[in-house]
């Protein structure tokens, strides 16, 4: 219960905050249900899904697929590789280990375009001008960071329950499996949702990696709609954009219960 | 070092060992990167031409053009100014407020709001800078809607204040992954804290700042450090938006490392821009390893 | 396996020419489209890499940048194996040629000219049609318009960094070449004896005095809207509209002022009535050309790394034949490249195409050099600070040192006036 | 002074009821315990009190006026939280201090009142420590200081002494009764240690399952149990509770008929006052300590018995037989040094004013007659 | 069955050093009740025998074996946290059942166990439910539960019955008992509950700041305390600890002089086996119940003191009347009809053979001679 739960001014924030967000909105919906849109923002001048039938037809089906493809792997992996080196991270006292991890996390300002010349050249050497190999670069760049962010989660694990699990007998495995992990699901969620989202959205590294057309994901997709001399098919842009974001944020609202477990400080007094 | 680990730690230290293996091998990978990052700022290695391949070692050439070119100081600023308001102040605390905010509201205020966020934050940045254009340009949702309506002048806000344009447009695109973040951060403080500061007669924007803000002291740290960095590299939108004009008004560093080294193919230049920027951040976030430090 | 690489717009180019050569072989060939994002990026790379593809499609910028690191195989030996190859004339293969060798083949050009709109010159009392013989004329023009008008984009010669090439090829280099005498390149950004980048000269003064009139003295044009996320967005209906008076950019705005798409295009009799065009007069001072002109355009090329060069050449040579090329360049309103082409009836009875290929007798190319774009950027920044109110005399010498700074001492020259 | 009125309160979480319609009326200054079995609902009421549980229905109402939708923090309380609820980020004194920094009392004061409050818990060494660097009985101490240097107008301590030990317990009831006196705030108390419970409380409130059983005065609920269900939760070990039947006896007095198993039922005469009860079963209930152990006859005015004694528990001052009068353990309090062993007979009695009767079906209190 | 053996067992956090070398032998099957004030190092003890906290100096031995460096899991123990530490994030059946999937018990077992131990701890129809929807006093017993369906060699207790109300308490402890009979186990208790103590131990270890003060069976911990601190600390109300000085009185047997607090010294007479402490300071231990009220002369084996009575505590079964005999609070626990009230003078008796005697300045207890 909060007392916060009728407050008229908290309800009037939300709603301008809703507006906010909402409302920059109504140029894709407008352009993406128009098929004469052309970029600005005007009431549809004609309704109709054309826009949408384009921006599902073709290649797209199995862009999406690759899409999935390439952010599952990246999500499942970084959140493992991540979730692995958390733990003794958060546990073993290492000397400096909160500087070192900071100083990593840094290592993801170098730019995508510069860092891209050497992973290229890495990839193409080990054979990985895949879109195996773009989720390996995208975990590659975002471990350091989804490592700090995982460590934070497990900071709060109470250390009790791993007595607890371990005085029962439990191995490493178990008390990380069936203690610190399910405890840590909001973390977990939130490094796995960040790497995946982070690998729908990579458009340079699939681009410049995949070797096969069949093999392009959907960000490349979108830029499809930009043609020569710059000009753009905003129906076909609004639309798409539509269809690229909406599997995207139902991932969201699959995991969001995880958000909110309400487990912290239940299982032990103090 | 495992030696005042906790008992099953210690027993088990062999498979601790090994669950950093990944990590370590992919993040070696990526120093492996860095240091080539590195090297090249001191050449004048370019992506195409002659220097693609007969690049030769100059020193610290390029790190000194980078103060006396025009511009660098300026985008520095620029990109302080943006990553301040825009992340630190925004994203970061709009998010946060907003992660509070909702955890106890109704599902379907909930669901719109998360849905309209997220939907921002996954929105193509091209897109997004489209949508923004579209607001705030002239004859723009913000004309029609608001000035309009109001017997205001009608203008061009992208024209007349451009950093403000693309500061607004990147708190709309960044603020759900604080959002989430914060989200899942509010859920490991133990509630019953909360309702002691409650019992205790703590407002909530003092219960905020007591009790929970010192709690996630570490995830706000780790947060503000990342979207620091985002931001200090973030190019798309602004470059799709305003293309770092008019003139210079909104060219951050990231569209400066791009015209000097992508548009120009100088990856010497470029790379040194990087590592300058890297230690800029580095310096600015000396603050924020303070925050996450345990003050006792 | 052949493989090629192109960019997803040009399909209607390349693949019937593919499946012709398929259909001839009986061999697959891979083919790889892409976006125009990230295309030049991946083209380096794959180059760089040894990965690229035996057939590419680049633009002539690009053809300049490969063809100088020997990334792109020459095709001069074509001349013997492809009996079309007669009707690239010497002008057109120049525009891709390095040391005498061919790398690439054109498979349109373009002309740069200003764009108007007839009803704003209505509104003005401008007589159209209209050909400006000085700056003085254009600019008056200009000053006309926007006072009947009121309108902020009177004259809009493409500036600033958003804009990119179009700022250096559209704009700057189109109001350079016009500005001084074309002896001693004293019009251009280097000179091609010397092999100097020019760090100062009247020219580069006039045109930045240029950009500072239209920007900032005479206000006729918005800068702001240099930076828009589309800024043909604004131009294009601008121009029919009436809301932009006269707008510099190229030939395919013939199409493209309607729909770059092409598929929603008016009749060429009623585009006329509502948008002109009229070639971009020189200054006006002595010596200088009655007016300017600047082409580029997209080519196809062979990659060095190719272990099947004839098999690629016969590829491109499938690509341009004439039976798949020729449709597609009168279909999409190009300006032609070969001589064949620009025969034929269909072609010599459009009346767009008849009055603008004389534009390009006397076209010149942007500087095929390493160093191109790091100049073509540093002009783009240079209009920006312009835009931005700083002054001609610091802009001018930001430029100079910079130049000297990018290229040492001994590579940049200054030409007195 | 600030009284606390609960109207026919009721919890529910989803389908579960958990508060049945409480119905309470706490006046100002008052000290109340709540008692009653683990998981009845004395945390949720003191919760729903406090202003941090929905109230499903009903209201609650602080000094007259309806709270339900009164904020916490406005409701003028303080809570000692049964699991402590301590800021896990604060020192010992920073807890305690949080309250009153909230209000903006004076650095000055502040240090003084939770300096005392710290010195009266023991807790003065680990004023700058942090809760986790605690035993479980100092962050206990920690949670009821914080809530006492408040000083609020009602105090809800929720379990406060359950890992004292006995002598910090003792001392730390005394300074809360000491507050009490001197603050004069209301107090409502959950405990599950009696002897808390009946020297502290003004008025203590038995629940089970959610249902108020009986909210009377130590001496009344100790004495004069509502019902057998507060017969046998209150005391330890609890009142025996035996089954039997009244007949009329000589001169057409009561005289109960206790049935034994396996044993021939015992009779008992019974006081005037319990005329009336002739002819219906009730359930008659006897502390331990009203049960005496003596030589046969030395207590002419007591019933006697013979029981077998099962077994003996030895609490340092007192032996408690576990005897087998009835099918269930029947107590007696007694002397540790009276003459019983496990295993031997013994003759035991008792007073019979003591008896308490209930009703066998309802389980009520079947009060004495007054003559 | 497994004996522990703790040999000079230290333990410090940092500089801070909280076990000062313990040296304790629990024999095989033994019931161990650790007491001692909060924060005296009860839980950090059985911390360390459990293998959960480092032992920063001296040895652990488990069934005659050093296990200093054996894990946890290894040392056959089961523990009940004084924090409970219940897994949040799975039900009751699943927290109780976890040790038992851990070691591959067949899944029809472990139903039944827990089934067996929920019903007994009366969590049966909680078994599906999360932690976060019980109440204190359930996750506590979840917490008990899971300890006791492991069957292990030892088991450690920390504070497991301080949120159960009385009756489920006595429950909870008979349920122990009855553990500690069937399988033998060897248990380590801590509580606070003074009767549970001495109820269940078969011996008692009363701890003092990290020091071993006494370890003996219950009955000698309560009537023999080996020092003034045991004396006070065991009991409630405490032992009375009166100063006295002993002068040799007629016949050379011994007399002590009691100072009280403005007001002529008591004289009494002592016990033959006494007479050595002629000449010394020492300290008079009194049980509260060892004191008697009844009329002047009735007990005349019995020393008399005439008290002021400051207060009387009516606790159901006794009245605890605190007087001014000493400076400190002097207590007597009486029966509940006694004739004593706050306010007046009485005349209380005491036997003389119940006086303990502790060395004034060691505080240590000096035997009774033996005659
Ligand atoms: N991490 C720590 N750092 C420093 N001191 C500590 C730490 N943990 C416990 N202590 C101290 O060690 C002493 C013993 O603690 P322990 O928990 O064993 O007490 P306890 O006897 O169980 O008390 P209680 O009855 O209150 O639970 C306490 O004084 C406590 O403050
Ligand atoms: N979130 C919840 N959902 C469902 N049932 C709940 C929830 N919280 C508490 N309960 C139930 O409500 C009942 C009352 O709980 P409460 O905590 O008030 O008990 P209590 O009287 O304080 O017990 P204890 O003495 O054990 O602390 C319990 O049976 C408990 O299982
Ligand atoms: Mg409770
Ligand atoms: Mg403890």
């Amino acid at each position: 219960m909060t007392d916060t739960r009728k407050s008229p001014t908290l309800a009037l924030a939300l709603a301008l905050v809703a507006l906010f967000w909402i409302s920059p909105l109504s140029w894709v919906a407008f352009n993406a249900v128009d098929p004469l849109a052309d970029g600005t923002l005007r009431w549809p001048q004609a309704f109709g899904l054309a826009n949408f039938s384009k921006a599902v037809a073709g290649e797209s089906g199995r862009q999406f697929l690759n899409s999935v493809y390439v952010a599952l792997l990246t999500s499942t992996l970084t959140t493992v590789f991540a979730g692995l080196a958390a733990y003794p991270l958060s546990r073993v006292r290492i000397p400096g280990r909160n500087a070192i991890l900071w100083a990593l996390v840094l290592l993801r300002m170098l730019p995508a375009t510069g860092i891209i010349v050497p992973i290229f050249f890495m990839a193409q050497s080990t054979g990985l001008l895949s879109l195996t190999g773009v989720a390996l670069a995208i975990t590659m760049i975002n471990l350091p960071f989804t490592l700090l962010l995982l460590k934070n989660f497990f900071d709060t694990v109470p250390l009790e329950l791993e007595e607890a699990a371990y005085s029962e007998g439990a191995s490493l495995f178990r008390i990380l499996w069936n203690v610190v992990l399910p405890m840590s699901r909001a973390g977990l969620s939130v490094v796995w949702f960040f790497s995946f989202i982070n690998a729908w959205n990579e458009f340079l590294l699939p681009l410049i990696f995949v070797r096969k057309t069949a093999d392009f994901p959907m960000s490349v997709g979108l830029f499809n709609s930009f043609g020569e001399h710059s000009s753009v098919d905003y129906g076909f842009l609004a639309a798409y954009s539509l269809v690229y974001a909406l599997p995207a944020v139902a991932v969201y609202f699959l995991l969001r219960r995880n958000l909110s477990t309400g487990f912290a400080g239940v299982g032990v007094k103090g | 070092m495992f030696d005042d680990a906790k008992p099953w730690i210690q027993r088990d230290w062999k498979l601790v060992a090994a669950m950093l293996i990944p990590a370590i091998a992919v993040i070696a990978l990526l120093l492996y990167m860095a240091g080539w990052i590195l090297v090249m700022s001191f050449t004048d290695l370019a992506l195409f031409g002659r220097k693609a391949t007969e690049w030769s070692f100059v020193g610290f050439d390029n790190y000194e053009r980078l103060f006396k070119r025009r511009g660098f100081l300026n985008s520095l600023w620029v990109t302080t100014v943006f990553t301040v308001f825009s992340a630190i102040i925004g994203q970061n605390i709009l998010g946060f407020a907003m992660a509070a905010a909702l955890r106890n509201t109704g599902r379907f205020t909930k669901s719109f709001v998360e849905g309209a966020v997220i939907l921002g934050w996954i929105l193509p940045d091209v897109v997004a800078a489209y949508v923004w254009s579209a607001t705030f340009t002239e004859n723009g949702l913000v004309d029609l809607a608001i000035l309009q309506p109001f017997g205001i002048e009608t203008r061009n806000f992208i024209n007349d204040h451009p950093l403000f344009v693309v500061i607004v447009a990147n708190v709309w695109k960044g603020a759900a992954w604080s959002y989430i973040l914060y989200s899942a951060a509010l859920d490991t403080v133990p509630s019953e804290v909360v309702e002691a500061a409650r019992v205790d007669g703590a407002t909530p924007l003092q219960r905020a700042w007591h009790i929970t803000l010192p709690i996630l002291r570490p995830h706000i740290a780790t947060n503000c450090l990342f979207i620091t960095i985002s931001s200090f590299v973030y190019f798309p939108l602004i470059y799709a938006l305003t293309g770092g004009g008019p003139g210079r008004k909104t060219q951050v560093l990231s569209i400066f490392v791009y015209q000097e080294s992508f548009a120009v193919g100088k990856l010497g230049y470029g790379s040194a821009i990087s590592v300058a920027m890297v230690l800029i951040v580095a310096f600015l976030s000396i603050f924020y390893v303070r925050l996450l430090k345990d003050p006792r | 396996d052949l493989s090629i690489m192109y960019r997803s717009q040009f399909a209607s180019l390349i693949e019937p020419g593919i499946e012709a050569y398929e259909a001839a072989t009986g061999e697959a060939v891979e083919r790889i489209p892409l976006p125009n994002e990230g295309y030049d990026n991946r083209i380096a790379l794959d180059v760089a890499s040894g990965t690229a593809p035996d057939v590419l499609h680049i633009d002539t910028g690009m053809v300049q940048r490969l063809s100088a690191n020997g990334d792109l195989l020459p095709l001069n030996g074509m001349a013997e194996t492809w009996d079309q190859w007669q009707f690239y004339p010497q002008r057109t293969l120049d525009a891709t040629s390095l040391d005498g060798k061919v790398y690439a083949l054109l498979t349109d050009t373009d002309a740069r000219m200003l764009w108007y709109s007839v009803k704003a010159f209505e509104a003005a009392g401008i007589e159209t049609p209209w050909k400006p013989q000085t700056w003085d004329e254009l600019l008056d023009t200009a000053r006309k318009v926007k006072e009947a008008t009121g309108t902020e984009n009177a004259l809009v010669v493409p500036a600033g960094t958003k804009n990119e090439e179009a700022t250096t090829m559209q704009g700057f280099y189109m109001v350079l070449l016009g500005a001084d005498t074309p002896e001693g390149d004293r019009n251009r950004l280097r000179n091609r004896d010397t092999g100097q980048w020019i760090g100062k000269s009247p020219a580069l003064r006039r045109t930045f005095e240029f950009y500072e009139t239209i920007y900032t003295t005479d206000a006729l044009a918005e800068p702001g809207d240099q930076y828009s996320s589309d800024v043909g967005a604004i131009m294009r209906p601008g121009l029919i509209s009436g809301e932009v008076g006269i707008w510099a950019s190229g030939s395919w705005e013939n199409n493209c002022i309607w729909d770059c798409g092409g598929t929603d295009i008016p009749p060429q009799a009623e585009r006329d009535k509502a948008v002109y065009w009229a070639p971009f007069p020189g200054s006006g001072v002595a010596g200088a050309p009655a007016y300017s002109n600047i082409s580029a355009g997209w080519t196809v090329g062979v990659s060095a790394a190719t272990d099947q060069p004839e098999e690629a050449k016969a590829l491109v040579a499938k690509i341009f034949d004439r039976e798949t090329f020729e449709p597609w360049v009168i279909e999409n309103g190009r300006m032609a490249v070969r001589t064949d082409i620009a025969e034929t009836p269909a072609y010599q009875s459009d009346k767009f195409f008849s009055d603008v290929t004389p534009l390009n007798d006397q076209t010149t190319k942007r500087d095929a050099v390493p160093g191109y774009y790091f100049v073509s950027a540093l002009v783009q920044q240079s209009t920006a600070d312009i835009l931005d109110g700083i002054s001609v005399d610091e802009v001018m010498e930001t430029y100079h040192e910079t130049l000297i700074d990018e290229f040492g001492e001994d590579q940049v020259m200054v030409i007195e006036d | 002074m600030t009284g606390v009125v609960l109207n026919d309160v009721r919890k529910s979480y989803g389908d579960l009821q958990v508060i049945h319609g409480i119905d309470l009326s706490i006046d100002p200054g008052d000290f109340i315990v709540f008692v009653g079995p683990s998981g009845c609902g004395k945390s949720t009421l003191l919760r729903m009190i406090a202003g941090l549980e929905r109230i499903s229905d009903g209201t609650v109402s602080i000094s007259g006026r309806v709270v339900n939708d009164v904020p916490a923090p406005d409701r003028g309380i303080s809570m000692v939280f049964q699991s402590y609820a301590l800021y896990p980020h604060m020192t010992v004194g920073d807890n305690m201090a949080f309250g009153l920094r909230i209000r903006r009392t004076p650095a000055e004061r502040i240090r003084e009142t939770v300096g005392q409050a710290a010195e009266a818990l023991q807790l003065g060494q680990y004023i700058d420590r942090l809760p986790k660097a605690l035993s479980g009985g100092q962050r206990q101490r920690v949670a009821i200081g914080r809530a006492i240097v408040r000083e609020p107008e009602v105090f809800l301590f929720d379990e406060p002494l359950s890992n004292l030990d006995a002598a910090l317990r003792n001392q730390t009831r005394m300074e809360i009764a000491r507050l009490h006196r001197e603050i004069g705030a209301t107090m409502i108390y959950v405990t599950h240690d009696q002897i808390e419970a009946l020297t502290l409380a003004t008025k203590i409130a038995v629940l089970k399952d959610g249902e108020l059983q009986q909210f009377d005065t130590p001496d009344r609920v100790y004495n004069q149990p509502a019902n057998t269900f507060v017969a046998g939760f209150m005391g330890a070990p609890p009142m025996n509770l035996v089954a039997a039947e009244i007949i009329a006896g000589d001169g057409g007095a009561a005289v109960a008929v206790l049935e034994r198993a396996g044993q021939p039922p015992v009779h008992v005469g019974l006081p005037a006052s319990r005329k009336r009860l002739v002819g219906r079963r009730v359930v008659f209930g006897l502390r331990p300590e009203a049960i005496c152990s003596g030589p046969v006859g030395s207590r002419p005015d007591h019933a006697e018995i013979d029981v077998d004694i099962d077994y003996v528990e030895v609490t340092g001052a007192d032996r408690i037989a576990v005897t087998n009068f009835t099918s269930g353990p029947f107590y007696a309090r007694l002397p540790a040094d009276a003459d019983v062993h496990e295993g031997r007979r013994a003759r035991l009695n008792f007073d019979r004013d003591k008896i308490n009767v209930f009703d066998a079906d309802t389980g009520a209190r079947i009060a004495e007659e007054t003559p």
